[in-house]
């Protein structure tokens, strides 16, 4: 039964420690809400969870053994939608996604192109097909980027302000798109100020794991 | 392998699709050695004896100029996080987005070299010389490059930073360069320079990688 | 630099405390020592005359330059691969002394190579490869500050000392090659083994009283940049607290 | 008197061996100089701010007396 763990989690930025003690666990189907305000470090989270960043202390589990032992292994399990659409302005919408889902081989290879094709109708790209990326207008790159998850064959998927332009359509096929993968038993964790309604989600409030104000005591006798 | 296809084949197409770029530098590189002429006065043979090293020191900073496009637009739309948490290797994506370049500029400037060889005088018979001397050594320019470029993701005005950085390892690239045309020219046997700057280029292939994930690790962080 | 990066320096500066008096002492000796000798016992050379006596503060000056370059590497790797939290300390503390020793080398090579060659500067293979090697310096050193956060700035300026160590012996190679095609074998000869005893004592005096006084230069750097960190922590603390 | 000028005078290398010597001297110095500047100025900045934040002893959650006093990071590594 594979679950997604962190445990005793802890991380820092430009020197400034930004969350600690943090501990979650995700069962698959599972789905995971951060809320906090701006730099509470939310996104600083899904970075360390996706391996960009490494944490300053804490490990993370996926089945039952640590990340670390296998790392890039694990990594065939993320897809990370973070803040930039990583879309080519020169290349069409249907070019950039077929990019991806080369990086990102999907399981199986045979039904590629209208696995393409699928993703795209999921999030009403179809029309967009041959439209180059720089004719896209913000909320349509958001979709484009979120495309993405669908053709890649990894079980998490980490999204970073996934809804940041997307219109109440797009709000509406986002949330079925993430049920549907958590009906297959994929897991979702998103970081999000706008409300994603997900059925039974946990929530994690970054406030709750704050850094200890550090002990003035501790910092006297360092030295 | 296919991963590290699509990303030579999509940076293929990213410059056919701006080849703007890629005549920028080539222009560069002609308009630079075409300069010297003036400076130096137009007497045929001095212009013969300089001519080597004016293309090698042209070519070097015509790749210098064009290092920025190699990770910076990645960089900035994202891509460079996702090209880092693919299944490829981020050693094989550096290296894939190197040969990608080197194919758009490397080559290029040996296509246009010769123009300059004429412009400058130099004999006819040092030109296949000249050309299999840049073969060998702009792709050691396109992966030491690489890392000042990677390098200077994310610095104040990396631009600036990345000559400084990267000059100065070129300077085996030129001297070997030059010392192979020379060879050439004066009727030495040409074969030991080649294999020196096949030997800085196998150095290269190895390095570069390496330094070049680990900067983009960094600039990811 | 964070906090949590040094959790505790205590044992370092303990150590530093305790071995600065004894380097500075060693070095004023050593110095004292080499200058006397340089200058007064040692006999002039038959050829180049008094102003071999150059060569006491030119030749310590390179070597200083490569052994510091060698210690920037070697911070680098204990910096990038065991994560070593002094190592990046240690490396940007070094590089302007580095650079300040191969800018000595320089400018002491074309005083001594004037009188013999008429020109102040001569494409001669050791002053061309210190001269490379003054460009690695100011490379790295504009690397480390190039970013707003210091410790990115450490670890990208340790990739960089990396690769220039592994291009040190490859440009090394290449311009004595180059030298010796473009020009016979230059008559400036630095003193080699055959070098009268009475000239290699000062010069040895000389070489390790500027290691120990990079030594000595380097701890006191990293305090310093030890105390700035925790300044930097101290600004942090209270922003948090207001 | 003379034994002295023809110390100075270096057997007329005077003019290229005392800029060495010279500039080795001054580099050395500004080199040592500027370090123990930037050390004193650290210390006694930190000296100055070790009172920032209460001691174990009183811990009651007093609240930074000193004010956000505006002194400036020492110049920076």
């Amino acid at each position: 039964m594979s679950a997604f763990e962190a445990r005793n989690l802890a991380c820092s930025r430009v020197g400034r420690r930004i969350f600690a003690a943090l501990d979650f666990t995700l069962p698959a189907g599972g789905a995971l809400i951060l809320r906090g305000a701006n730099g509470s470090g939310k996104s600083s989270l899904l970075r360390v969870l996706a391996g960009l960043l490494a944490p300053v202390g804490g490990e993370l589990h996926w089945d039952g053994k640590p990340v670390n032992d296998d790392p890039e292994a694990f990594q065939d399990n993320i897809c990370y939608v973070g803040h930039g659409n990583a879309i080519k302005p020169v290349l069409t919408v249907h070019e950039n996604l077929a990019f991806w889902s080369k990086l990102y081989p999907p399981k199986s290879a045979e039904g590629y192109d209208d696995l393409l094709d699928q993703a795209l109708e999921t999030f009403s790209l179809t029309t967009l097909r041959d439209v180059p990326g720089r004719q896209l207008s913000s909320g349509q790159s958001r979709r484009l980027s979120l495309s993405r998850l669908i053709t890649s064959p990894a079980r998490i998927w980490l999204l970073d302000e996934p809804s940041v332009g997307l219109d109440d359509v797009s709000l509406k096929r986002l949330e079925a798109a993430i049920a549907e993968h958590r009906a297959g038993g994929g897991m979702v964790i998103a970081a999000t100020h706008t409300p994603l309604d997900i059925a039974d989600a946990d929530l994690l409030l970054l406030q709750d794991f704050a850094p200890p104000a550090i002990d003035p005591e501790l910092l006297e006798n360092s030295w | 392998m296919t991963g590290a296809g699509g990303i030579i084949a999509r940076d293929l197409k990213l410059a056919l699709r701006q080849r703007s770029d890629a005549v920028m530098i080539v222009l560069f590189f002609v308009l630079t050695a075409a300069l010297f002429p003036f400076g130096v006065g137009p007497e045929a043979n001095q212009l013969a004896a300089i001519a080597p090293g004016v293309i090698w020191v042209t070519a070097l900073l015509a790749v210098l100029l064009s290092l920025e496009r190699l990770f910076l637009a990645d960089y900035e739309d994202g891509s460079l996080e996702l090209m880092a948490l693919s299944p490829v290797p981020l050693e094989l994506t550096v290296l894939a987005k190197v040969f990608a370049h080197w194919l758009t500029t490397g080559l290029p400037l040996i296509a246009a070299a010769p123009l300059i060889a004429i412009l400058f005088n130099m004999p006819v018979s040092a030109l296949p010389i000249l050309a299999l001397a840049m073969l060998l050594g702009t792709p050691t320019l396109s992966l030491i490059g690489a890392i000042g470029a990677a390098l200077t993701l994310g610095a104040r005005r990396g631009g600036v930073l990345v000559p400084l950085l990267v000059l100065p390892l070129y300077i085996p690239t030129l001297i070997f360069g030059v010392s192979a045309v020379d060879a050439a020219l004066l009727g030495f046997p040409v074969r030991p320079h080649l294999l020196l700057l096949a030997g800085i280029l196998l150095i290269s292939l190895v390095v570069s990688p390496l330094a070049g994930a680990a900067a983009l690790r960094q600039a990811n962080e | 630099m964070a906090f949590d990066y040094f959790a505790n320096p205590a044992r370092f500066l303990r150590l530093a405390n305790a071995v600065l008096p004894w380097c500075v002492g060693a070095t004023v000796i050593l110095l004292a020592s080499g200058l006397y000798l340089g200058l007064f016992v040692a006999p002039a050379d038959y050829q180049q005359g008094e102003s071999v006596r150059i060569m006491y503060v030119h030749v310590p000056a390179a070597w200083m330059a490569m052994f510091v370059y060698t210690n920037i590497a070697i911070a680098s790797v204990l910096s990038l691969i065991w994560r070593h939290p002094l190592a990046d300390l240690a490396a940007s503390a070094s590089a302007p002394i580095g650079a300040a020793f191969t800018f000595l080398a320089l400018v002491t090579g074309s005083l001594w190579g004037k009188p013999m060659w008429g020109t102040w500067w001569v494409w001669d293979a050791r002053l061309t490869s210190v001269l490379i090697l003054f460009f690695l310096y100011l490379g790295h050193m504009a690397l480390t500050h190039a970013f707003d956060n210091p410790a990115r700035g450490a670890k990208a300026a340790a990739v960089l000392a990396l690769v220039g160590f592994v291009n040190v012996p490859i440009i090394k190679f290449s311009v004595d090659w180059w030298n010796t095609l473009h020009q016979p074998a230059s008559v400036f000869r630095a003193g080699g083994p055959t070098i009268h005893p009475d000239m290699l004592w000062p010069l040895i005096a000389m070489a390790l009283g500027y290691t120990l006084f990079y030594i000595t230069l380097l701890l006191l750097r990293i305090k310093s940049d030890l105390i700035g960190a925790r300044l930097r922590t101290l600004d942090s603390l209270r922003q948090d607290a207001a | 008197m003379d034994a002295f000028q023809t110390f100075i005078d270096m057997g007329s290398y005077g003019s290229y061996v005392w800029p060495s010597y010279g500039l080795t001297v001054v580099i050395m110095a500004w080199l040592v100089m500027s370090t123990l500047r930037r050390l004193r100025n650290r210390e006694q900045e930190l000296a100055r701010r070790q009172g920032e934040f209460p001691a174990r002893r009183n811990r009651g959650g007093a609240t930074d007396t000193s004010g956000p006093n505006t002194s400036e990071d020492a110049a920076s590594s």
